[in-house]
């Protein structure tokens, strides 16, 4: 098998290393933008896809598989994102003659419309959450808005991943929310198609991590909390979900494993529930794919899914069975974001002047930075993933903040602040939250930030005074320059 | 006897540096700043604490900071001056910093540009640099080339108000 | 408690991290040469202890005494190397009224006496080498010399750790290395005595740790293989030991634990064991402090061994019993050293002038480095530990070969390449090695070797080209100067 | 068109470098090499084969490369002077590599050693070092004392052939 990695950034990056345990072949495949970028010098080799804009390379079908067919690559990694949901890459993929790392095509597609997947939920007898299994449109919507309870969700069939969503409180909205959100659909994924989801309050985000064989045979390897999150994006994940009841998990395992068996499943996929305030589970989707926060997943069972992925696609026989799948202790990992948390969450761009990334013990980084590398507004803002495991949740949590307090990254805002602001908060800690929390989260007055800012002052002052005292001698010609300009304003 | 008026959002701190002592709001402290790499990362040392500070000195007296997860952003100035940009050229001339290879000019003679907005790029040794707009005005003059070697102090673009 | 760490480099890194996790306060101590150490920034105080010389800062009692209460620290943790193995210190520690996080002073005296240590697991029903239990001089070997078996060992008993060792192949040698070992033993520990012990030929190291709560309790944590050695300093390091069959494994954790028990073993410790050829194991030593090598069982078990040590000196007690203990998958170490292996592993000093640490799945990297960091020779060549973990053995290679391979120092030669070599080498991948392994290795040839220098060479002219070109934009000004003095010679 | 000749270890490489192409031992190569931080890490393309090293150009035209967990010291010449260094200690001075105690000595004055007999052992924090003969000779003089502390660059043992 030759591994052609279809994606760029930190997942490109995690993908090769897989490639390269299990002494596989790969080639990376890159766009203009990213012609340095670290997944490039990772794999074997690597090709050019096409111009900086995604729809022109990492979204291009045809630009990638033939990357594959110049390369002599046999296999094809979708990642996450880009083209890892698109039905027809899949097809594409394999209609070409090559092997497509992920669930067959149909499952996809089943994935892919939040119907179909409904339906397809409750027939495998999973708890689906009421509402009309039809599409609506403003008229069907004005007919029955007396009838709903409200607040009640309107989503895009072909959204997913927390994209798609509108909350309607009342039938005036519901009516508004049905237009602007079929317009909105229609932008965003060619499909105009919405229906209606009740609002499920004070729910937490718990997903499943299922691995088929495409044979009948479906393992579980345990769940993962996402309710922290940001308007709807996950922020923090981990595993297990804390306070779960033994009963609850084996509920929600058979759950996930029975859709999984009823689709066949090949492959990676994560089956997505809310858990509502009485302890009942509602499915809600099925993502067909490795997950951002797998690495959690990984470091609670000891298994690498991208390499059992690998292998299953070589042909390989699933070689464990449920019962050896083992949960130790708990890992966390926090999303470090090229975003300004003091800005309204806007993406930052800029260079990375300095890096330094956290080690010791239980501390895992995914990420696909290097000093000197240019963050750019083209492709989505992730610049790393920190995990962390320790034997019970609270020392994963210990553990998560010291990482966050080690990594350096300097030359443009992340949320690294906002992410220990959260990692800090008694209400986390004490695993006191839902999908909720960041809406009203009010981040802690960590007791020496007035020390710590005078401190930094000083070092400011400090560092002006050398510099004006030694001008001759400035780091690095690129701060020859600004030193220079600055300091005609003195 | 330097004096620097550094302000971290509404807090603004003094600091006094002479040859023998450091005040910080008037108050007197033992404080030390070492480079590690003279590449910002840096070690602080107030007393028996000892912190490692990435400082990173960026145009008009902006420090960004990084220490122990937190990004700060200090604003530098000598102190009773307290008037952001100054700048000796005429304000409106765009000049080359250092040495380079004009990679790309943005504007044309007789647009209007916004401040901050990107002007030239120039490349020296594999770096890229973007030129942007002192203020809002019009484009006097566009005197950059594409391709062109350029030196240290050529005005590339001029701008008024 | 407040925990003064009286080492430095990466041991004093990972024993502050733990102090982090648990939120204890913690104090670093330095020497001149350390001012700027990492991990002197790690803690939060440092306190300097005196001149560059071990003997007048690190290995000084009275110093690293008076920094503990002059900072207020009620516990010191020492590490291992320096004070760690001394009894006097440790007494001293305790007499202060601190407490000493190890063993008790009287256990570390007979750890550190190697006759005391083999009468005690004799009498614990240990496997002892024979040999005369005695002290010998050079009338003594000479009177014995004929009876003697050879190659035999004569080993200082103030010795330990691979050091004061030497061999004799024949009556003549025996009584000539009798005299100069005493000599040396007597330069390097200030005691002369030696004793002989059988050259176990064809032998594997292997270690079993322990953890005792000075009360009685032991618990065996698993074994650690570390073979692979070059003039008897552990290079690389793994758990669990490959190939073991069950009824070994149980002797060995049984005669560990047995002898524990029988010193009322305190904190952490290793029993070593040689293993023979026959299957058979022979105590050799006790060490009565955490070793370079500990990472590996903390990924093995899952526990964080120095948080363990430090919550038995607040008076916790043990949480743990046997059947909890339980071993997953496998770990490797590797021990990146400032020593030349091209130069005869000379040490090498010098600045690091550029650093990158490895990450993705299953790495994990201890470490005092940063980049600007002055290599000295005042301290020993360890400069960073690179620990891999994996399902199997074989998992945990491939991903320490890639984090080797990752990992980038520059400003001076390491043993990095040797490292790899070893890992690459076909009897280490197969567990098909003793302790002599490297005095016979030669080292594999790469496939690709010529064609990376054929790369590294075009890579340098490319370089050099481009300085040539653009020589007044040198990128550093510390380069700045070289590049000139380089240029004047072209 | 520049001409360099690379040696690394034995091995001589020939590489012409002109505007429009390059040529390892006569052999064109499509290569390309891009400095990411203006500190020595680069990025290394030949074909469709990308590589990270980091460069760092010492004194002497000696550049430092780290490749994939190999650290390789190419020495960059113009082509035509291949003149390598001499040492320039005398050949028979056998001195302390770096600051030491003296463990053992093992010659006397006046002693014939062979080549790459053991003189002296050196340990320096834990690493215990043999020193040996550069060549078979006579001792001249011992200067090394066991138990003493040395400097680096001490002379320990003088041997002549």
């Amino acid at each position: 098998m030759k591994v052609l990695v279809a994606n760029r950034g930190e997942i490109a990056v995690r993908l090769l290393r897989a490639c390269r345990d299990l002494g596989v072949p790969s080639v990376a495949v890159y766009s203009a933008a990213d012609r340095e970028a670290l997944h490039t010098r990772y794999a074997d080799e690597a090709i050019y896809l096409g111009p900086t804009p995604a729809a022109q390379s990492y979204l291009s079908i045809q630009a990638v598989i033939a990357a594959a067919e110049h390369s002599g690559a046999n296999a094809i990694h979708p990642g996450y994102g880009f083209l890892a949901e698109n039905a027809d890459f899949a097809r594409a993929v394999e209609d070409a003659g090559l092997i497509f790392i992920g669930p067959r095509p149909e499952t996809i597609a089943i994935a892919g419309n939040k119907l179909a997947a409904r339906r397809a939920a409750r027939d495998a007898g999973l708890p689906v959450l009421p509402g009309p299994d039809a599409p609506l449109d403003a008229a069907i919507a004005a007919d029955m808005a007396a009838q709903v309870q409200y607040p009640v969700l309107v989503k895009a069939t072909a959204g997913g991943g927390g994209r798609g969503i509108r909350l309607a409180r009342n039938p005036d909205e519901l009516v508004a929310m049905v237009t602007a959100a079929r317009k909105e659909a229609q932008a965003a994924f060619g499909d105009d198609t919405v229906y209606l989801e009740p609002l499920v309050q004070c729910a937490r985000h718990i997903e499943v991590q299922i691995l088929g064989d495409g044979a009948g045979r479906v393992l579980c390897l345990g769940e993962r909390e996402c309710s922290i999150q940001r308007r709807r994006q996950k922020l923090i994940e981990e595993a297990p979900a804390h306070g779960l009841r033994d009963a609850q998990r084996a509920f929600l395992y058979d759950a996930a494993a029975r859709v999984g068996r009823a689709l066949n499943y090949r492959s990676l996929g994560t089956v997505e529930f809310l858990l509502d305030d009485l302890g009942a589970f509602h499915f809600i989707e099925i993502n067909p794919r490795i997950q951002v926060e797998h690495p959690v997943t990984e470091m609670v069972t000891g298994l690498d899914l991208v390499k059992e992925q690998l292998r299953l696609a070589a042909g390989r026989p699933l070689r464990y069975s449920q019962d050896v799948v083992e949960l130790r202790g708990a890992a966390i990992e926090a999303r470090v974001l090229a975003e300004d948390p003091a800005a309204g969450f806007l993406p930052t761009t800029g260079g990375i002047t300095h890096l330094k990334e956290p080690g010791g013990p239980g501390i895992r980084v995914d990420s696909a930075l290097y000093p000197g590398m240019t963050i750019t507004a083209d492709y989505d803002s992730l610049l790393a993933k920190v995990i962390a495991w320790g034997e019970n949740r609270a020392v994963a949590i210990l553990r998560l903040r010291r990482a966050l307090q080690e990594l350096q990254i300097g030359g443009l805002a992340t949320d690294l602040e906002f992410l220990l602001q959260i990692v800090e908060s008694r209400p986390f800690q004490a695993g006191n939250f839902d999908t909720t929390y960041l809406d009203r989260f009010s981040p802690p007055e960590t007791v020496d930030k007035a020390a710590l800012e005078r401190n930094v002052a000083l070092a400011a002052a400090l560092l002006a005074h050398r510099k004006k005292a030694a001008p001759c001698a400035p780091t690095t010609v690129a701060n020859a320059w600004r030193i220079a300009a600055w300091r005609e304003q003195m | 006897m330097s004096i620097y008026c550094v302000s971290i959002g509404e807090q603004e701190y003094n600091v006094q540096i002479t040859d023998t002592r450091v005040l910080v709001n008037g108050e007197p402290v033992k404080a030390d700043l070492v480079s590690l790499n003279g590449n910002g990362l840096h070690v602080f040392r107030q007393g028996n604490c000892v912190r490692e500070f990435y400082l990173h000195l960026q145009a008009q007296g902006t420090v960004e900071v990084l220490a122990e997860g937190r990004r700060v952003l200090a604003h530098v100035d000598m102190a009773g001056r307290h008037t952001r940009h100054r700048a000796s050229t005429p304000a409106g001339d765009v000049v080359a910093p250092m040495p380079g290879l004009v990679v790309n000019v943005l504007v044309k003679a007789g647009e209007h540009v916004e401040k901050d907005q990107v002007l030239v790029i120039l490349e020296s040794m594999k770096m890229q640099m973007q030129l942007k707009a002192p203020f809002a005005g019009k484009v006097e003059r566009v005197a950059a080339i594409v391709g062109a070697q350029v030196e240290k102090g050529k005005i590339l673009v001029q701008v008024s108000e």
